[in-house]
């Protein structure tokens, strides 16, 4: 129970080092002036403590210079920390593009988590050390925070929305996964670990776990299922749109507008098919709202991805699209 | 028991404690000292009520498996604990007992501007702390003191509307109060008692009552909409049907961070009296303090959201939050700064309210500079709901408020009953909850940093050191706050009669007699010099 | 506005009340309806984005007129000037700020 | 509660100015207050209609504008008469009090009676956010551009109950209030020296129609074209 007595949780990532720099920089500026503001008064306390009851000591009313020196030293020292935090906060927020996705799901009490490649994962999150990975949470009843401390990140888990955040592990090994936002009875009980591998033993964990059905294939297996290929074939002549290479391209809707086909737009028409019609197609495709579920979702939009680029190439990937508002 | 104290003082034949008597002279009085005793004693009740939460949460968190309670039992401990010590303890404490008692003698009025108003927000506040009590006895909340949606609207079933009534009943009476306060201080103060001649402490509960106005509706209303989510099924918060869970955040913290400064302004208020009194000279930089104030009760309408930087909000705007937070603490330093100036060339007496004072000064420095922790955003989104935040704000409300309470509680009671309180027993508890406090509260910063979230109910083993710590603090602080409730009950019937002004302080409330007449003053007082001006002794105000 | 000067007719009465004459409040009243009619009509013409700004604009005229002679915000000094215009101010600093995260949202992280 | 008889100076105050002058700030302070409660719900308003304009202007198309202009026009009347009301306290007509009161508090059940109208219509056509809610769109138009109108117009018609209901709640306090001084008034309890009283309801009134000012535009007129 015992292990030396630790003031840090472990640096496991490659922001928990800066993190933690600015972390000793509060605590010596803190330090600091806790220190010398106190030990002032202690000892103007004691030099000049009361010796005979009806002392009278002198007029002072103040000092402008003193005031201004302790108005602009503090505004200067903060606009320090503003600046190193803000920062430390762009580069956590700014996910790299080369990173691999993870969908995590908050389940009142458990964390579900998804890799691109298909491993379904309760509670638990193998990551190979040295690669970014993006997280994409949401939550599918109360909000939930996933926080691992070895790693300084945490993200709310949001009904209704997906957050972004990502992280790079450096060191294998094994951390705690905590739920930070209060969500119930059990919110003590929603925690777990993630195993950081060296990419060799995290490709035997790929390899070694049930041979996984990637996400795409998954998606592959969902599309014909469900029939989708009827409407929706590589050349177009089907009654839906082409899907191929259909992924971050611009797509021009009826009414003339231009909108970007990022993962909420997919999500959104395979859900809600008459929210945002093609130009040229008739609102003929029947909704799934209530049959698939968010793996499904996460699936199928894997498997478009995956479709190899028909003639159009790709158009650059414009972030998100911010709600038309009159 | 000790025989009656000698003392050459004897007490005023005729005073507002023995004005009248009986039951309805108290429950129907609507003199603001007695509605401030009454005041005193159902704060006292809620703040024993929120320690025994906060004693039970602690007996949990001894071992890192749950197993004092269950699961539910330790969440709507830890509610109670919230929701008895924010609404309940923390908003009213000083306000409405120091505040009622002193603000119309400070400035020299007769009583406050709506003596009727003021017993009614009494009234309310009891009602609303009833109907409260009502909701965590039978049954329970379990949804914390923040209600965050989803949870509260969709997830909980537990008393969320009940409770929710009884938060909206007694936010009204602390709008009352804060109603009363701003029309008194405008109004009514006595002739030559201009602004810049007012004591400190007015000043600080008028920026209180400034955010009490502006502030708790916003907070009622959301209550409303939470509770019509739950009754009607109106969709405000939630997600499926087409509600923001983060609105409500914007909406509850819109008023709850200015509530944080609603407990700790007019501490400040109560500190500037006392290092002024105890070095005995002019506080230091009086405009500055005043203005400070103000500029509080204004920037804390700004800083909301830092409350929310990993709720999923705007990168932007969480920068836009971050600096306007870290601007809000320029003005608490300033405070610090001219407290501490203020000792210089003294004549400094450590006498107990002295030595909470002092507690004060270097609790709330720890307090507030780990604020800037929290409002640096690469580092909020590391420490936010974890432990790191608990010991935060604990520093701020207990190292912070009570310690001004307390020592506010001292220096005044010789005013309110007439009787000195046993000073060697108050310092041994003054320094019993300085060194309980700090036992507590400091591992939890470590616990916080470690990663351990708020609101666990077991936890991994690796904490268990710290929060056996800090569990063995809190029971000397429990010691230490519960010394005083017995010998100033002692002080009332046995302590030594105190003399009008047994400091001496100048103040208008220390120029009548102690305890003073049911209408303050025999004659208007008239101001003629500067506030805190020492150099002469102190006048008295001839009982003809 | 058509009225005239309200302080031709105001009569002082007791502790200095400023009484206003009952034909200045039938001329506020007349005003009022004619604004009333107006935002009906302004709201049967789409101004595009102005919309809001038109309607809003005709609402705190309205508001204002009230304020300043129905309650006599006109004739009661800065005080209470100032408690009107900190009540509308708060307002404004709850929703403009509020609204400042949901404008922003979607915005990404474009700096270098 | 007051002792009508024992003058109207009350023994904490210095001047019966300094009584009056309190009276009126502390009601302006109340207001304030009352500006921040309903701040809230047009806080919220205000972020739900940036978000979903679409079903918003749709779902406003489900409201009467014409009885909203109506009970508009009946509100500034309403507060035609409590101006007079006050006016004539100030001038020391006692009885002219009571009917000017009278005349407030008829057009303001004649509002609320317009209220009961248009909400047994919401009831009657499901709009009522609940269970029962079944949303039909008003222009067909409207569900292409926003699929979940039927969620996001439940928003709407759940800050439509919210703050017309909050505001009638806040006429049904004032009726009663308007009474006792109309009562007060008759019993010539008001002179040109002592009506704060009155004029403090005055107040109260003057804001629960502003209130109601700019709901109405807000509310009934969202893309009225």
């Amino acid at each position: 129970m015992w292990q030396g007595f630790p003031l840090f949780p472990e640096q496991a990532s490659s922001l928990a080092a800066r993190v933690d720099e600015f972390y000793i920089f509060m605590w010596l500026v803190t330090a600091f002036f806790t220190v010398t503001i106190s030990a002032t008064m202690l000892y103007f306390a004691v030099r000049y403590r009361r010796r005979r009851a009806d002392e009278r000591p002198g007029e002072i009313h103040g000092s402008l210079a003193l005031e201004l020196t302790w108005t602009i030293i503090p505004l200067l020292i903060v606009v320090v920390m503003f600046v190193w935090a803000t920062l430390l906060f762009f580069a956590q927020r700014r996910t790299p593009d080369d990173a691999m996705q993870v969908t995590v799901v908050g389940k009142r009490w458990m964390w579900k988590l998804q890799h691109m490649t298909g491993q379904r994962e309760i509670n638990e999150l193998h990551v190979p050390v040295g690669k970014a990975v993006r997280l994409m949470l949401t939550s599918e009843d109360t909000i939930h925070s996933f926080y691992v401390p070895a790693f300084r990140m945490k993200m709310d888990a949001v009904p209704g929305r997906y957050n972004e955040t990502w992280f790079r592990a450096t060191k294998p090994g094994k951390y705690h996964i905590f739920c930070a936002e209060y969500c119930g009875t059990e919110h003590s009980g929603m925690i777990g670990w993630v195993y950081a591998m060296e990419p060799t033993d995290y490709q035997l964990w790929l390899a070694g776990g049930p041979a996984p059905v990637s996400l795409a294939e998954m998606g592959q297996k969902l599309f014909a299922e469900r029939n989708c290929a009827t409407c929706h074939t590589p050349q177009g002549a089907g009654r839906g749109p082409v899907l191929n290479g259909l992924p971050g391209s611009k797509v021009l809707l009826q009414g003339g507008e231009e909108w970007v086909a990022d993962d909420t737009y997919l999500r959104e028409s395979i859900l809600r098919p008459s929210a945002k019609i093609v130009s040229g197609y008739q609102p003929v495709m029947p909704t799934f709202q209530g049959q698939l579920g968010e793996e499904d979702l996460a699936a199928l939009i894997a498997y478009i991805k995956s479709l190899p680029a028909a003639a159009g190439d790709a158009a650059g990937r414009p972030s998100s699209n911010v709600p038309a508002s009159k | 028991m000790p025989t009656q104290p000698i003392t050459s003082e004897t007490m005023p034949k005729e005073h507002y404690l023995n004005a009248d008597y009986g039951i309805r002279s108290w429950l129907l009085t609507i003199d603001h000292k007695r509605i401030a005793l009454l005041y005193l004693l159902s704060v006292t009740v809620a703040f024993a009520l929120g320690g025994a939460y906060a004693v039970l949460v602690r007996l949990e968190l001894l071992t890192p498996a749950g197993d004092f309670f269950t699961a539910e039992n330790y969440n709507k401990m830890f509610t109670a604990h919230g929701v008895i010590m924010v609404f309940f303890f923390m908003i009213p404490a000083i306000p409405a007992t120091l505040g009622n008692f002193l603000l119309p003698m400070m400035i020299g009025a007769k009583d406050l501007a709506f003596p009727r108003i003021n017993l009614l927000s009494w009234y309310l506040y009891v009602v609303g702390f009833l109907v409260t009590l009502g909701a965590l006895f039978v049954g329970g909340l379990d949804t914390g003191w923040t209600f965050y949606t989803p949870y509260s609207t969709a997830f909980a079933n537990s008393n969320v509307v009940a409770a929710g009534v009884g938060i909206f009943i007694s936010g009204f009476s602390s709008i009352l109060t804060g109603f009363n306060f701003i029309v008194t201080i405008h109004k009514m103060r006595a002739p030559g008692m201009t602004w810049f001649r007012m004591p400190l402490f007015v000043w600080a509960h008028y920026a209180t009552s400034l955010i009490q106005i502006l502030g708790t509706p916003v907070v009622a209303v959301t209550i409303l909409m939470v509770a019509a989510e739950r009754l009607f099924k109106f969709g405000f918060f939630d997600p499926t049907r087409g509600g923001d869970p983060i609105l409500f955040q914007h909406l509850f913290w819109f008023y709850s961070h200015p509530a944080v400064y609603i407990m700790i302004l007019p501490a400040m208020g109560v500190i500037s009296e006392l290092v002024t009194c105890f070095s005995r000279k002019r506080v230091f930089g009086y405009d500055f303090i005043a203005m400070s104030s103000l500029a509080i009760a204004v920037l804390s309408f700004l800083v909301w959201a830092h409350h929310m930087f990993v709720s999923g909000m705007s990168v932007y705007a969480a920068m836009i939050f971050s600096a306007l937070s870290f601007l809000v603490a320029i003005p608490s330093a300033i405070k610090v700064f001219n407290w501490t100036a203020t000792l210089f060339r003294g004549s400094v007496s450590w006498q107990t309210p002295m030595l909470y004072a002092m507690g004060f000064i270097g609790l709330f420095l720890i307090g507030g500079l780990t604020g800037l922790f929290l409002a640096s955003v690469g580092l909020d989104i590391h420490v936010t709901d974890t432990y790191f935040i608990v010991a935060h704000f604990h520093y701020v409300m207990v190292g912070g408020t009570i310690m001004a309470y307390l020592g506010g509680l001292h220096f005044w009671w010789p005013k309110m009953t007439g009787r000195l309180y046993p000073e060697w027993w108050a310092r041994v508890s003054a320094v019993l909850v300085f060194v309980g406090f700090n036992t507590t509260f400091l591992p939890q910063f470590i616990l916080g940093y470690l990663g351990m979230p708020r609101r666990y109910y077991a936890y991994p083993e690796e904490f268990q050191v710290l929060n056996v710590m800090s569990t063995a603090g809190a029971s000397i602080l429990g010691v230490g706050f519960l010394l005083p409730i017995f010998y100033l009950a002692w002080s009332m019937r046995y302590g030594r009669i105190s003399s009008a002004n047994p400091w001496p302080a100048t103040g208008l409330e220390w120029q009548t007699p102690s305890p003073p007449p049911t209408e303050n003053f025999p004659r208007t007082p008239v101001v003629d010099e500067e506030a805190y001006d020492y150099t002469r002794p102190p006048k008295e105000i001839a009982l003809v | 506005m058509a009225e005239h000067t309200p302080h031709a007719d105001a009569v002082d009465l007791g502790p200095h009340e400023h009484v206003v004459s009952p034909k200045l409040y039938v001329g506020i009243f007349a005003a009022l309806m004619v604004l009333t009619y107006l935002t009906v009509e302004a709201a049967g013409h789409d101004f595009g984005i102005f919309n809001t700004v038109v309607a809003l604009g005709i609402a705190s005229t309205k508001a204002l007129l009230v304020i300043a002679f129905f309650m006599h915000v006109r004739w009661a000094g800065k005080l209470v000037v100032l408690v009107v215009a900190s009540g509308f101010v708060w307002l404004g600093f709850l929703i403009l700020i509020t609204m400042s995260d949901y404008l922003s949202r979607g915005f990404s992280l474009v700096t270098g | 509660m007051s002792d009508a008889h024992a003058g109207p100076l009350r023994h904490h105050f210095a001047t019966l100015q300094q009584q009056k002058e309190s009276a009126t700030l502390g009601m302006w302070v109340f207001i304030a207050q009352e500006i921040m409660f309903f701040g809230g719900l047009f806080g919220t308003y205000a972020i739900y209609r940036y978000l979903y304009y679409a079903a918003f202007e749709d779902a406003s198309h489900h409201l009467d504008w014409k009885l909203g202009a109506i009970n508009t026009g009946v509100l500034i009347c309403s507060s035609l008469t409590m101006a007079l009301a006050v006016h004539a306290a100030a001038v020391g007509k006692g009885k002219q009090i009571a009917a000017w009161i009278a005349a407030t508090i008829l057009l303001g059940s004649i509002f609320l009676g317009v209220k009961v109208v248009e909400y047994k219509e919401k009831f009657d056509h499901h709009l009522v956010p609940g269970p029962k809610f079944h949303y039909v769109p008003h222009a067909e138009a409207a569900r292409a551009a926003d699929p979940e109108i039927d969620r996001h117009s439940q928003i709407y018609f759940s800050l439509y109950f919210m703050m017309t209901g909050l505001h009638a709640l806040h006429m049904i306090i004032g009726i009663p209030l308007l009474a006792w001084m109309g009562w007060r008034g008759w019993r010539g309890e008001f002179s040109a020296l002592y009506h704060s009283p009155i004029e403090i309801t005055g107040l109260y009134w003057h804001f629960v129609d502003i209130v109601w000012i700019f709901l109405f535009p807000l509310l009934y007129l969202i893309g009225h074209h």
